[in-house]
């Protein structure tokens, strides 16, 4: 059944993806590495899902729909931003602060 | 080729896409190698009997979803971006700090069927929402048939209806949201 | 008594009717922009739709909870009871407050785009179905709903950049934070086979909660614990605030917040009362660093907006402190300090809104020098506004934080009420400067408000939080008999002990 | 069970219903409140009609002292068996919790009530002429009635949350009113400082009330003395500790040692506000605290004991402090410290009435006193102010003989000198000796008091010195004020001296209220009498020795020695050489100079408390985790142009996001560890 593995690499990719996260300074690089944390739990809905039922693949469907409403309004907000620096390297977007 | 073998060299190569799409300099390369892991992903979700999580793995998320992505970067042509990564000492410290989260999740992998056993029985009983529309028995049906198309949507649009009614609701209001930011002149 | 069937189309319809006029509205107000979209006039004619489509939502709400509506049989997909009806509301107030004080702000910026009312009430939508949500997946997808709209009211100011930056960094650690809440919900699931609260209370009735769960139930924490901005996941906050256009940072700290704890009361309580020594520990630990951290930082703010970011993130700590006994009091304290913060979060965003322009982050202690002389009533407001979020007795706030440390003295935790006291003093060294200037100060040359005006609509507004916090500050007994009563309603459908009783 | 604890226990202890004038007690409060409202209204829409202002702020004290006597007038015909509670609305009323906003009319509240309606109109009358000339004028006595009213609801409420309204009002009112003239920096820091100290004290407060709904689960004054004797136990930890949080209140309110630092400072604001509030009413609203609870003192001697001791340091230390002051209202904020110090003597030693009495008397000479100095501060303010002089109005070493120009204040600012320094026979001779006789009798149980009643008495001697050192610097020898400014000098307006006859009247004879029997004339314990019903049971389980025969004339004939022996000293040794004006004057050297820097208290204060609490969060905060971590862990000197933009405010929050997700995940990191365990 591979419950036990199929968990693991969710919790590595799920990690990667944080690592990403604190890793990288391009705002669209950055969001994929939040995509990537989505994909790693939905293994850990599938996995699960095995042993539990089905609800856990609908949630997957769930999940699917949530990152693409994000990934929607996420690379308008990336464009927005573009358009104001030209940029969209973080190191750049530090004009809120204190 | 056992099943087990597969789902380990598919592991792997969803790690290790994974490790590459971090570490890429070019954000192109990125996204290629992201679409690699969910490729993998996909594969894997083969071997976990959810064939239809599988497809749309491959034709939403990978087909779609991240096509998005790279047209979003070709737009700003952002193809040859270098120094993207930050300093030595950030690295240094994201990896301490992953390696703690990572410490923590890894105890997941000592979880097996066996140890959720008592989960099991109880699985699709009075308890859980998937019993309670009397219609909705998909949650017995076999392992094998679980992949059928046939068997999630019987559970989204009777069990899950209300969160189903809701993502519509979602990604109307993430249209609206998306054209009022990007469009050029409201 | 109406018991509604949740099982079936017409029943859930039923239960939901609230949430669904409000997405109506939304869809009504898109409909309208389609004809008029272009003059002020077109952008005030949405807001009025938008004012006017709460109005059925609150009728149906009232409608329910008069009824005590309640379901047959479990509860299921969506709770009702009057945990639920009160979150409702909350959020609906919230809600009129905001778009009424959107109306002049709006204008005065030039954000001439009627689409801001209609991703408001989309927001709205989201934070009722997280506030009311039943399991997991219905409040992980209205928790999405109300982020994906708030993100680009965070960035409506197209013309700024700091509004486009707010919604950028919003977004990014907003969906990083999905993600954990995500890994929680997965795991939680995993460890109990349930995603109903009702079930996995009852699943784990008297057992301990495995591993699984309990990291699922961490992770589920750090995701609720951005939401709210609570220290260490707050930074987001004040950035955010401070670029967002100020009706929505003020609708950020009031709706996102209280939908946030709304939902965080209903899994503690509802889902993981027996868990209780695995999320309390937690709880008063970021109760006590948001304390500790928003007031002090707080006191070296320059700007308003920023010092009432850091204010809310204190206000965070104080309602974690609520939610930390895991008893019938401690949700009525949830619920009623959150009536009381709402309340006077709202007026002091609304009052912050015509004290600048442009974002209001230029608004510091020098603008409302000298204020009483030529507004009186406004720096009375304003007043009544910070005396009221410094607890100071007489107001609201007080009778808030009086059931915030009765509910935690009552469960035995003396250092986390010492400390939420202590704290609230030093509140008292940002807060009441702010007076200090308004009345004690002498004005510049310039008219502070430069010829801004709050129009009808923010007048009544505001007239009528102050009223509420001043009337409720002196005769509270009714509310906070009711905010119990509703705690109870919760604590009864949780069908388990409780923490702290019994004891 | 928690929830089922919050179910109200019915009410025990008794109280009587309102009946007669009592149940218009609340209009005490109403007068102030309304005057607030309307001078409030004035200062913002015509703040030059000062006739209308003077009419209505001092108009609705006389009606509330009206309403006080005639209070007492009806207690006093039929003394009621029990506290009369006037229950006005149920203000925090839930399941388990009913909170009236009560008033509670006894025989000690009614002297409260008294007090600050008496005192209060005259000082209110006294600033009619004091602060006319000032632009603030309706501004001023909308503050000062606003500020009256919340005393009133101090004395007056019946249970801790209304007495705590009172509490925290009546710090908020002092803190606007010692920054009243907020032009000044120093100012404005002074009523911060005030208010941010009596913070916290109230914290003390706050603290001491959630234990006492945790124990006795009432917070009415009636129901907590009815039912702790037979709940707690007698010197347990838990009275220990709610007394000692109500302590920490009173330390803060009343200035005792280590709160003190504020009163001193607190000096900025206008001379009848030191008066009213710093001298004759707010300050004393601890001794009042710990007297209105003296069931719950009694049954703790282990507080009863840091209460006496720290009232009797607090005595001695502030006294010796004010030996060497040159400023004239400084001088007199010590000796209020010093004389607070005795009156928590008084009520750490279980004579809860000396106690009251000496507050009482207090209130007369130090209102007195503070009036008096105000007359002279205006004198000499209008004299450098004819001539543009530029020198302190308040340094003593710029007057000296000014008994000549203001015969009227002279006389009866020695009346309250005479009077505090403890001369037989004027009131605070009868008080200050009760309180030292009570030490002494005490002392046969412990040792301790003993010590306690030599630091009353060495205080004493300093008193009887200070004062006289500052009769003598001010209205003795030769005058140092200038000779074209001599002749500005002149008597104050009779609006602003008949206040000070009336109250000097009241210390010449004040000591009426309550003569002790050795006394030839008059009744005797007239206070102790009346307020017998209100202490009777904490004199129950702390019972005061006091001495009698032999031994109280020789601790009488021992105090008067003292007093006298104090008095000569100051005037001889002030005089025995030229003074030079504040201008000329040379340092202070060796021991006087410590006295005049306050034994360092604020300098130590600061290095120990404030400088490193600065220090921390800029050198830690800032320059460690932002400049040290962020630019050092190398955001590619993006902190360099981050600060070109500007940085406002917190440093920590560095706009970068990357430092927020990595904070985040330490946060995330330690919050699974806690929840995994």
């Amino acid at each position: 059944m591979l419950l036990g593995p199929s968990l693991l690499v969710s919790a590595i990719l799920f990690t990667i993806g944080v690592v990403g996260v604190m890793l990288r300074r391009n705002a669209i690089v950055l969001f994929m590495c939040i995509e990537l944390m989505l994909n790693a739990v939905n293994l850990t809905f599938v996995a699960l899902s095995q042993v539990l039922g089905l609800g856990g693949q609908v949630m997957v469907f769930f999940v699917m729909t949530v990152a693409a409403a994000e990934a929607a309004v996420g690379l308008a907000i990336i464009l927005a931003i573009f358009r104001h620096t030209r940029s969209v390297d973080l190191k750049n977007i530090n004009l809120l602060q204190g | 080729m056992s099943g087990q073998t597969v789902f380990y060299i598919l592991a792997g190569a969803a790690i290790l896409s994974a490790l590459l799409c971090i570490i890429q300099k070019n954000p192109i390369a990125s996204v290629l190698w992201l679409i690699s892991t969910m490729f993998a992903l996909a594969g894997i979700y083969v071997l976990l009997q959810a064939q239809f999580i599988a497809a749309i793995q491959v034709l939403v998320y990978a087909g779609a979803i991240m096509v998005l992505f790279l047209f979003v970067i070709m737009l700003l042509n952002l193809g040859r971006d270098t120094g993207d990564l930050r300093g030595m000492p950030v690295r240094l410290a994201a990896v301490l700090v992953a390696g703690g989260l990572l410490g923590e999740l890894v105890l997941l992998a000592r979880v097996t069927p066996g140890s959720m056993a008592l989960l099991r029985g109880t699985a699709v009983g009075a308890g859980t929402p998937m019993a309670s529309f009397p219609a909705g028995q998909a949650g017995a049906a076999a392992p094998g048939a679980q992949g059928v198309v046939g068997a999630i949507a019987e559970p989204l649009f009777r069990t899950y209806l209300v969160p189903f009614e809701i993502t519509s609701i979602l990604l109307l209001a993430a249209v609206v949201g998306a054209v009022v930011l990007a469009k050029r002149k409201l | 008594m109406m018991p509604i069937d949740l099982q079936t189309p017409s029943g859930v319809t039923l239960a939901l009717l609230p949430e669904i006029l409000v997405c109506a509205g939304a869809m009504l107000v898109l409909m309208v922009n389609a004809w008029k979209h272009h003059t002020g006039a077109d952008s005030r004619l949405a807001g009025k739709v938008a004012l006017a489509s709460l109005i059925p939502a609150a009728a149906a709400l009232a409608w329910l909870w008069a009824g005590g509506a309640e379901p047959e049989g479990r509860p299921f997909m969506v709770a009702l009871d009057g945990f639920r009806f009160a979150s409702l509301a909350l959020i609906l107030i919230a809600t009129a407050a905001t778009i009424l004080l959107s109306f002049g702000y709006l204008e005065r910026e030039g954000l001439i785009a009627p689409e801001y009312y209609s991703l408001l009430l989309f927001a709205a939508s989201g934070m009722m179905f997280m506030a009311g949500a039943e399991d997991l997946m219905v409040l992980f997808l209205g928790l999405e709903v109300m982020s994906v709209s708030v993100y680009v009211l965070a960035g409506f100011n197209r013309g700024s950049i700091f509004s486009a930056e707010a919604a950028l960094k919003y977004f990014l650690v907003g969906a990083f934070a999905s993600a954990f809440l995500l890994y929680g919900i997965a795991l939680l699931w995993g460890a109990t086979g349930q995603t109903g609260l009702s079930g996995i209370g009852e699943r784990l009735a008297g057992g301990e909660l495995p591993l699984m769960g309990k990291l699922g139930l961490g992770l589920l924490l750090i995701g609720m614990g951005f939401k709210v901005a609570a220290v260490p996941f707050h930074m987001w906050a004040p950035d955010v605030y401070d670029g967002s256009p100020t009706p929505i940072a003020g609708f950020m700290a009031t709706g996102v917040k209280a939908a946030g704890f709304l939902a965080l009361v209903r899994i503690l309580y509802v889902a993981v009362p027996d868990a209780a020594s695995t999320w309390q520990p937690v709880v008063a630990a970021l109760a006590v660093a948001s304390m500790v951290v928003g007031n002090l930082v707080a006191l070296s703010q320059r700007s308003l907006k920023r010092m009432l970011a850091y204010s809310s993130i204190a206000h965070a700590g104080y309602l974690l402190t609520a939610l930390w006994p895991g008893t019938r009091l401690g949700a009525g304290a949830v619920v009623i300090y959150l009536a009381a913060y709402v309340l006077t979060t709202v007026a002091a965003f609304g009052i912050l809104g015509v004290l600048g322009k442009g974002g209001e982050r230029d608004v510091t202690l020098d603008s409302v020098a000298g204020l009483s002389k030529r507004h009186p009533w406004l720096a009375f407001a304003l007043t009544v506004c910070m005396l009221s979020l410094l607890g100071f007795p007489g107001t609201f706030g007080f009778v808030g934080k009086w059931a915030i440390l009765s509910g935690v003295v009552g469960a035995r935790h003396i250092l986390l009420a010492v400390i939420l006291v202590v704290t609230s003093l030093i509140s008292a060294g940002y807060y009441l400067p702010v007076i200090m200037a308004a009345y004690m100060r002498d004005a510049g040359a310039e008219d502070p408000l430069g010829g801004r005006r709050f129009d009808r609509a923010g007048v009544v507004t505001v007239a009528v939080a102050i009223t509420v916090i001043l009337v409720l500050g002196v005769l509270p007994g009714s509310v906070l008999n009711s905010a119990i009563e509703i705690a109870g309603t919760l604590v009864r459908t949780g069908g388990s002990s409780l923490v702290g009783i019994g004891r | 069970m928690t929830f089922s604890l919050l179910a109200a226990l019915p009410q025990v202890g008794e109280m009587t219903v309102a009946t007669g004038a009592a149940r218009w007690v609340w209009l005490a409060v109403a007068f102030p409140l309304v005057g607030f409202l309307v001078n409030g209204a004035l200062a913002l829409k015509r703040p030059e009609a000062k006739t209308a202002v003077s009419v209505v702020g001092t108009g609705v004290l006389l009606a509330a002292f009206a309403v006080a006597a005639t209070v007492f007038v009806q207690l006093r015909g039929h003394p009621p068996d029990a506290p009369i509670i006037v229950s006005l609305w149920s203000w925090i009323v839930s399941t388990g919790m009913d909170i009236q906003f009560a008033f509670q009319v006894d025989q000690l509240s009614v002297v409260m009530l008294l007090v600050v309606t008496g005192v209060g109109s005259l000082i209110h009358i006294f600033s009619v002429g004091y602060m006319r000339a000032d632009a603030g004028y309706a501004r001023y006595f909308a503050y000062l009635n606003l500020f009256v009213a919340f005393m009133l609801v101090l004395v007056l409420g019946s249970n801790l949350p209304v007495l705590f309204i009172g509490w925290e009002g009546v710090g908020l009112c002092s803190y606007l009113l010692i920054s009243f003239w907020y032009g000044d920096k120093a100012n404005a820091d002074a009523g911060k400082k005030a208010f941010l100290v009596n913070r916290i004290g109230d914290l003390g407060v706050l603290i001491a009330m959630f234990l006492l709904w945790w124990q006795v689960r009432s917070l009415e004054f009636v129901t907590i003395a009815a039912r702790v004797p037979g709940t707690l136990p007698v010197d347990g930890g838990i009275i220990i500790a709610i007394t000692l949080f109500l302590f920490l209140g009173c330390v803060g309110k009343s200035a005792q040692i280590p709160l003190y630092t504020w009163l001193p400072d607190a000096m900025a604001g206008p001379t009848p506000v030191s008066a009213l509030i710093h001298a004759a009413t707010m300050v004393t609203a601890g001794v009042y605290l710990v007297a209105r609870n003296s069931v719950l003192f009694a049954m703790a001697p282990t507080t009863s004991m840091v209460v006496a001791g720290i009232g009797a340091l607090t005595a001695l230390f502030a006294a010796s402090i004010g030996l060497r002051q040159y400023d004239i209202k400084k001088v007199l904020a010590y000796s209020t410290v010093s004389q607070l110090g005795y009156m928590f003597l008084a009520v750490g030693t279980g004579a809860y009435v000396a106690g009251v009495f000496h507050l009482v008397t207090h209130a007369f000479f130090k209102a007195l006193l503070f009036l008096g100095s105000g007359s002279v501060i205006h004198a000499m303010h209008h004299a450098y102010h004819a001539t543009h002089s530029h020198e302190d109005a308040q340094d003593m070493r710029n007057m000296g003989g000014l008994r000549k120009y203001m015969p009227w204040t002279f006389g009866l600012m020695l009346i309250a000198t005479l009077a505090i320094a403890g001369v037989a026979p004027l009131s605070g001779f009868f008080s200050k000796d009760e309180i030292l006789a009570a030490a002494f009798g005490r002392g046969e149980t412990h040792k301790i008091w003993l010590l306690f009643w030599g630091m009353g008495l060495a205080a004493a001697l300093m008193t009887a010195y200070y004062m006289m050192r500052l009769m003598a610097m001010t209205f003795l020898g030769d005058n140092r004020t200038g000779a074209k400014e001599r002749e500005h000098l002149h008597e104050a307006p009779w609006i602003m001296t008949g206040p000070l006859v009336v109250l000097g009247l009241l210390s010449l004879i004040g000591g009426v209220i309550n003569l002790p029997a050795f006394f030839p004339a008059g009744p005797h314990h007239v206070l102790d009498g009346w307020l017998e019903p209100v202490v009777a049971a904490a004199s129950r389980l702390m019972p005061v020795a006091m001495p009698h025969g032999a031994t109280e004339w020789a601790l009488i004939g021992g105090a008067v020695t003292i007093a006298a022996v104090g008095l000569v000293l100051g005037w001889k040794l002030t005089l025995a050489n030229p003074i030079p004006t504040a201008h000329d004057a040379p340092e202070d050297t060796g021991f006087a100079r410590v006295l005049f820097r306050k034994y360092y208290v604020d300098e130590i204060y600061d290095a120990l408390i404030v400088r490193p609490l600065v220090a921390f969060s800029r050198v830690v905060l800032w320059k460690g985790v932002d400049q040290g971590l962020i630019d050092g862990v190398g955001a590619n000197g993006s902190a360099g142009l981050a600060r070109a933009l500007g940085w406002i405010g917190s440093r920590l929050q560095t706009g970068q996001l990357g430092f927020y997700v990595v904070v985040f995940l330490i946060g995330a990191v330690w919050l699974l560890r806690t929840v995994a365990q």
